[in-house]
C-alpha cells in the first residue's frame, strides 16, 4: 500500500473526519452568508424586471439553486453510498444517510417555489409535466431512501441496502435533466449551457450563480453537522469517542 | 480440513465471543455447547459465509472460505433452526426440490425410502401445513438421508424430535463421519453419537 | 446453469399452483380496480375511453405490486432463503428464475385478460391488441424492478408498505410508456415507438435487476 | 436601486404573495434544519456524557 | 369492557410506533397512487378535476386494504391469537380495539392528507373540504368491513390478495357514496345527503363488523 | 376438577385417538406422552377449546366446558408451540402486553423480576427480534412466574432450551403445583418435577 493511500484511509476513518468536520464547518457556514446575502441582493435589488414575466420571475433565484441541488446532492449520495457499498468504508455510509435529508429538502424546495412561481405563469399549481414528475419522483426517491434506512436497526445493514436502492435509483437523475429535451413541455429548458451563450441577461446569471453557490455551501456544512451527529451516534462505544467527550466537560 | 482461529462475533454493542479457534478433520464432529444466547447460531451461521466475519479466518482446505465462495458451498450442508420445507407441498414434493435447487440427483424412489426411514411413510402425500411439528422436522432431517457433501453444519437437529427420531438422526450423522464427513453441531439435549471422533467447545 | 432456473421456475410454479388461489385472487383484482373507476367517476363514454389506458395500467400495475411481498418472503421464513444463498450457482442466477416465474404467474395472465376489460371502456379493436402487447411487454420489467424492492425490504418492518414506495416511482417510466402506447394509438399516432422503448425497459429490468437483488439478499440474510 | 419605495418592493409587480411565499418557506427551512441539528447534536452529546458518567461510576463501584 | 379496548388500541398503537414507517408509507402510498393517475391519463385539467373524486377515494380504500392483511397475520403467526381468543373478555370487544386502532393509523391521516393532493387536481376549496369529511366518515367502515375480510382470510393460501377479492365489493358503497359526496360538491349540489349515508354505513360497520370478525377469527384457529 | 371422557380426535380421514380419559384435581400434573404425530398438540387445543369436541366430553369443575366458555377461560393458562410474543416489542414490553390482555395486574417491577429470573437481565430493552431461540422462548415463560391461574396447559415448553433453563421452568410448575395448581404438559425431554403428583398418559 502505497503512502498516498494511508492517507485517504486516515481521513475515511470517522475518529479523524469528526474533528476535521468541526473546524471545517464554520467556514462554510460562512460562505453560505456571504453568498447568499450576494446573491439576494443581486437577485432582488440589482436585477431589472423581466419583459415577459414581470416582478414574479425573481423565483428563479430560488427555485433553479434548489432545483440543481436537489439532483446534485442525490448524484453525491449515491456516489458515497457505492464508495460504501463497494470497499466498506464506514464513513462513505455515514455521509450518503446525512446527506439524504438535506435532498429531500431541496427537492420539496423546487416543487415549492416552482408551484409558487407556476400559479402566477400557468395559472395552475401544478401540471402534470414531465420535468415537474420526474421531480416529485425525486423526491418519492429521497424518502424512499430515509424510510427504508430508518427501517432497518442494524446501521450496516441499513447503510447497504439503503446503497443499493440510491444506485438503482441514480436512473432518474438524468431523466429529470434531460426531460425538457426529450419531451416538449410546458416547463423552461436549460438557459445555462457551456456550449452556448448564456440566453440570460448576464446580471440574472450572477444572481443565480451565487444563489446556487450559498445553497451549495449551506447543503456541505449541513451535512457536515449532520454526519458528526451520526458519528457519535454510531462510534459511542468507542474509546475515542470517550476521550473526546470528557474533554469537553 | 476445517479450520478456524481468532473468530469474532459482535451484535449490537455486545461482544458474543473473541477468540474461538478449532481445526477439524476428516471423520470429526464439532459438538457446539453454551448457555442460551452465547452466540452458537452465530457460528454456525459465520461458518457457513451467510453472516460476514468480522474479526478472525475460516479456512476450507486451506483457503479463506470468501476466497472459495460457490466452491466451498458446493460442499456444505447447512440445517437451521427453521425447517426450509414449504408448507404448501408434500414431504416428498419437498424432498425432490430441495435437491433439484441444490444441483443434486436425487429419483424419486430414494426420496420416498428416505421419508419412509424418517418415519412419514403414509404421509408422503399430505401438505406440510397438516404435520405435526416433529413431523416438519423429520421432513427437513430427510435430506440427510442421501447427502454426501463433506461438512454439514446442523443447528440444533434434535428440536421437536422424539427419543427414535434422535436416534436415527444420529445414526445418519454418526455414518457421515464413518464415511469420512465432518459435521458441526450444536443441541441443548445429549448427542449419543458412537461414531467417529467427537470434539467439545463451550462458548461463553 | 439454464437446468438452475429451470428448477427454480418449476418449483415457483408448482407452489403457485398448489395456492392457485392466489394467481385467480390477483385477476380478481385487477377486474375489481378497473371496475370501481366507473363507479367512482361516472358512466360517460367519452371520459371513460380517455381513462382506458391509464386505468387498465396503473391496475395491472397494482396487481403485480401485490404479490411483490410474498416474493422472498416466504422463502426467507421457512429458512428456504437461507439454503437457496448457500446453493453452489450465483445467486443472481436464481433471482432470475424467481422473477419469470413471478412474470408467468402475475403478468402474463393480466396481459390475456386485460383485452376484455378493455371492452368496458369501449375501446377499438386496435387499441384493445395495442393493449394486450404493451402489457405482455412491460410486465417481466415490473417483475424485475419489484423483485429489487421486495428483497430491500425483506424482513424489514412495515415491509409491505414500505416496498411499494420504493417500487412505484421505479414503475412510474414503465406505466408511462405503457398506457402512452395505448393512449397513442387510440388518439391515431402510431404506438411503435413506446413499445420499443417499452421493450428496452424490460430487457434492461429482467437482466439487470437481479444482481442487485441477490446483493439486497445477500444483506437481508445477515 | 432599483426599486423606488419599499411598498413596492413588497408588493413584486402584484406577486408579493407567490415571490415572498417562495423566500419566506425557503428561508424558514434553512433556518429551522441547523437548529434542529444542533439541537439534536447537543441532546445527542448530553445523553451520551450521562452514559459516561453511569459507567464509570458502575466502574468504580465494582 | 373500556379498559380492555383501552389495553388493546394503546397495545396497537406502540407497536405501530415502533414501525412507524408503516404509517408513513401507507401515506406515501396514497400520495404516489394518486399521482400515478394523472401519468397515465394525461394532463388535462379539465378531465383531472372530474377524475379527482374517484381516484382519491380509490386511492384511500387501497392504502387502508394494503394494510389489512397483517391486521391478524402478525397476530396470527406468533401465537398471539390463541391468546387473545384465550381472554376472558368477549372476543368482539378485542376486535373492536383492534379496528378503532387500526383506523387511528392508516384512515385518520389519510383523511388529514387528501386536501393538499387535491389541489393537485385544481379543486374548489368547498370540494377539499368535503373530501376531507367524506374520508373522516367514511374510513372508520373500511377498518371495520375490511377486518372481516382480514379475518375470513387468515392462513388461508394466497389470503392478500383473497382478501381484496372480498373486500373490494363491500367497499362499493362506501365509494360511492364518497365519492359521490365530492361529485356533488364539485357539480354544485349539497353533499348532505351522501355525507350521512356514509355516517349510517360507519357507524354500522365500526359497532356490527367485530361479531362476524369475531366468528371468522374462532374459525381460523380451529 | 378437570375430567375427560370418551376423547375423540379426527385428523383428514385419520383418527389420531379415541377413548381418552382422565381426572386432574389440584396439585396434579399430567405428563403427556407419544411419538412424533401421535395427536399430543392436538389434544392440549381440544382441552383448552380451540378445537371443536368431536366426540366425548370435558369438564371443568363438574361442568363442560363449552357451557363455561369465558369463565373457563378465565382459569385457563396455555403456552403453545408458538411464543406468542411480537417481535418488534422488547421483552418487558411483551410481557406487560400479555399481562394487560389478560386482564391481570402486572407491574413494570414484578415484570423485570421476572425477566431476571429467566435469566433475560441486560436484554429487557433489545427488540425480541434479535434474541436467540432459547431467549425468545424463555420470555413467552417469564409470563409463568406471576401466573395465578389454576390450569396450565404447556406444549413442549423446554423446546430451545437449555439445561439450567429447563431446570427453572421445572421449578415453576412444581411451584404451581404445590399451590394447588393443575398441570397438564408434553415434552420429549425428562420432565424432573418433584412436587405434586405426575400422572402419565401415553397416547397412540
Ligand atoms: C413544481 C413545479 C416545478 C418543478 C418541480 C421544477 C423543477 C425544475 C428543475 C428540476 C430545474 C433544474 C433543471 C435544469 O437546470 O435544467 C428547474 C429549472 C428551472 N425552472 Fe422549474 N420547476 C417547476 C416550476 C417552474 C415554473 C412554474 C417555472 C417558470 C414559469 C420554472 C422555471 C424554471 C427555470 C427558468 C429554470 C432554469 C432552467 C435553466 O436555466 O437551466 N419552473 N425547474
Ligand atoms: N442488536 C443486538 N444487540 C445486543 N445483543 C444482540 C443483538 N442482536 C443479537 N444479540 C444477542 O446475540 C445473541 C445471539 O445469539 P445466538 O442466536 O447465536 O444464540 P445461540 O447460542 O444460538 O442461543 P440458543 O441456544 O438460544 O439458540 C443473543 O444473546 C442476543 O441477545
Ligand atoms: N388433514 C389431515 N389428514 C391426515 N392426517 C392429518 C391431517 N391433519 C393432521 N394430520 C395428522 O395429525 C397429527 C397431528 O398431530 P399433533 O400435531 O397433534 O402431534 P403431536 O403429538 O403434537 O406431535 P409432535 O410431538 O411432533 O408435536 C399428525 O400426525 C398429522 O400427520
Ligand atoms: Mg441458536
Ligand atoms: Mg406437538
Amino acid at each position: 500500500m502505497d503512502k498516498r493511500l494511508i492517507n485517504w484511509f486516515k481521513f475515511a476513518s470517522p475518529q479523524a473526519f469528526y474533528p476535521l468536520a468541526g473546524r471545517m464547518m464554520p467556514w462554510f457556514w460562512a460562505a453560505a452568508a456571504v453568498f447568499g446575502i450576494a446573491g439576494l441582493y443581486v437577485g432582488f435589488l440589482v436585477a431589472p424586471t423581466d419583459a415577459q414575466q414581470g416582478e414574479g420571475y425573481r423565483i428563479i433565484f430560488l427555485h433553479v439553486p434548489a432545483s440543481w441541488m436537489s439532483m446534485f446532492i442525490y448524484l453525491v449520495m449515491a456516489f458515497w453510498a457505492g464508495l460504501g457499498l463497494a470497499f466498506n468504508f464506514r464513513l462513505s455510509g455515514m455521509m450518503a444517510t446525512a446527506l439524504a435529508p438535506t435532498g429531500a429538502l431541496f427537492a420539496f424546495l423546487s416543487l415549492w417555489t416552482g408551484a409558487l412561481w407556476g400559479k402566477p405563469m400557468w395559472g395552475a399549481w401544478w401540471v402534470w409535466d414531465a420535468r415537474l414528475t420526474s421531480e416529485l419522483i425525486l423526491l418519492f426517491l429521497y424518502v424512499g431512501f430515509i424510510a427504508l434506512q430508518s427501517a432497518i436497526d442494524d446501521p450496516r445493514r441499513a447503510d447497504r441496502a439503503g446503497a443499493i436502492l440510491a444506485l438503482v435509483g441514480v436512473v432518474n437523475v438524468p431523466i429529470i435533466y434531460f426531460s425538457v429535451k426529450w419531451w416538449n413541455t410546458l416547463h423552461q429548458g436549460s438557459s445555462v449551457s457551456l456550449t452556448k451563450s448564456p440566453s440570460m441577461a448576464m446580471i440574472m446569471l450572477w444572481g443565480m450563480l451565487l444563489c446556487a453557490l450559498a445553497c451549495w455551501m449551506y447543503a456541505i456544512a449541513v451535512a457536515l453537522m449532520r454526519v458528526r451527529t451520526i458519528i457519535l451516534e454510531r462510534e459511542r462505544h468507542t474509546e475515542w469517542v470517550r476521550i473526546e467527550l470528557s474533554s469537553k466537560e | 480440513m476445517l479450520e478456524v482461529s481468532g473468530l469474532e462475533c459482535v451484535r449490537g454493542e455486545r461482544r458474543l465471543f473473541a477468540g474461538v479457534g478449532f481445526r477439524l478433520s476428516g471423520g470429526e464432529m464439532l459438538y457446539l455447547q453454551g448457555r442460551n444466547g452465547c452466540g452458537k447460531t452465530s457460528l454456525l451461521r459465520i461458518l457457513c459465509g451467510l453472516s460476514p466475519v468480522t474479526d478472525g479466518e475460516i479456512r476450507w482446505r486451506g483457503e479463506l472460505i470468501g476466497k472459495l465462495g460457490e466452491d466451498y458451498r458446493q460442499e456444505l450442508c447447512y440445517l437451521g433452526h427453521h425447517n426450509a420445507i414449504k408448507e404448501e407441498l408434500t414431504p416428498l414434493e419437498n424432498l425432490l426440490a430441495s435437491a433439484r435447487l441444490a444441483d443434486e440427483a436425487l429419483v424419486e424412489g430414494a426420496a420416498l425410502d428416505a421419508l419412509e426411514m424418517l418415519g412419514l411413510a403414509g404421509r408422503e402425500d399430505l401438505a406440510c401445513r397438516y404435520l405435526s411439528q416433529g413431523q416438519k422436522r423429520r421432513v427437513a432431517l430427510a435430506r440427510l438421508v442421501n447427502e454426501r457433501r463433506a461438512l454439514w453444519v446442523l443447528d440444533e437437529p434434535y428440536v421437536a424430535l422424539d427419543p427414535a427420531a434422535i436416534e436415527l438422526v444420529a445414526g445418519l450423522i454418526g455414518a457421515h463421519l464413518q464415511r469420512g464427513g465432518l459435521t458441526v453441531l450444536t443441541t441443548h439435549q445429549a448427542v449419543n453419537i458412537t461414531a467417529g471422533t467427537v470434539r467439545e467447545l463451550r462458548l461463553g | 446453469m439454464l437446468k438452475l432456473v429451470r428448477a427454480i421456475i418449476s418449483r415457483d410454479l408448482r407452489l403457485a399452483m398448489r395456492r392457485r388461489t392466489d394467481i385467480v385472487s390477483a385477476l380478481f383484482f385487477f377486474i375489481i380496480v378497473v371496475s370501481l373507476f366507473p363507479l367512482g367517476v361516472g358512466p360517460e363514454p367519452e371520459l371513460l375511453r380517455k381513462l382506458a389506458p391509464g386505468v387498465l395500467w396503473v391496475a395491472a400495475l397494482l396487481a403485480t405490486m401485490l404479490s411483490l411481498p410474498r416474493l422472498f418472503a416466504d422463502d426467507q421464513r421457512d429458512g428456504t432463503l437461507e439454503q437457496l444463498a448457500l446453493a453452489p450457482q450465483p445467486l443472481g442466477l436464481i433471482v432470475l428464475g424467481k422473477v419469470l416465474a413471478h412474470w408467468l404467474v402475475s403478468g402474463l395472465p393480466l396481459a390475456l385478460l386485460a383485452p376484455v376489460l378493455g371492452l368496458q371502456f369501449d375501446l377499438s379493436n386496435d387499441a384493445l391488441w395495442v393493449l394486450a402487447c404493451s402489457l405482455l411487454i412491460g410486465t417481466p420489467a415490473l417483475s424485475g424492478i419489484g423483485a429489487i424492492g421486495a428483497a430491500l425490504t425483506l424482513g424489514v418492518r412495515g415491509g409491505g408498505v414500505l416496498l411499494s414506495l420504493l417500487v412505484l416511482p421505479l414503475y412510474i417510466p414503465v406505466l408511462i410508456f405503457g398506457a402512452g402506447a395505448v393512449d397513442a394509438t387510440v388518439t391515431g399516432l402510431g404506438a411503435q415507438a413506446h413499445l420499443s422503448l417499452l421493450a428496452a425497459l424490460t430487457l434492461g429490468g429482467v437482466f439487470f435487476a437481479p444482481w442487485p437483488t441477490a446483493a439486497a439478499l445477500r444483506i437481508a440474510l445477515e | 436601486m432599483f426599486w423606488n419605495s419599499f411598498s413596492e418592493f413588497l408588493a413584486m409587480g402584484n406577486h408579493g404573495v407567490y415571490v415572498w411565499g417562495s423566500v419566506g418557506v425557503m428561508m424558514i427551512a434553512m433556518i429551522v434544519e441547523p437548529v434542529l441539528l444542533i439541537r439534536g447534536h447537543k441532546s445527542l452529546v448530553a445523553r451520551l456524557k450521562r452514559q459516561l458518567r453511569a459507567d464509570r461510576r458502575t466502574l468504580s463501584q465494582g
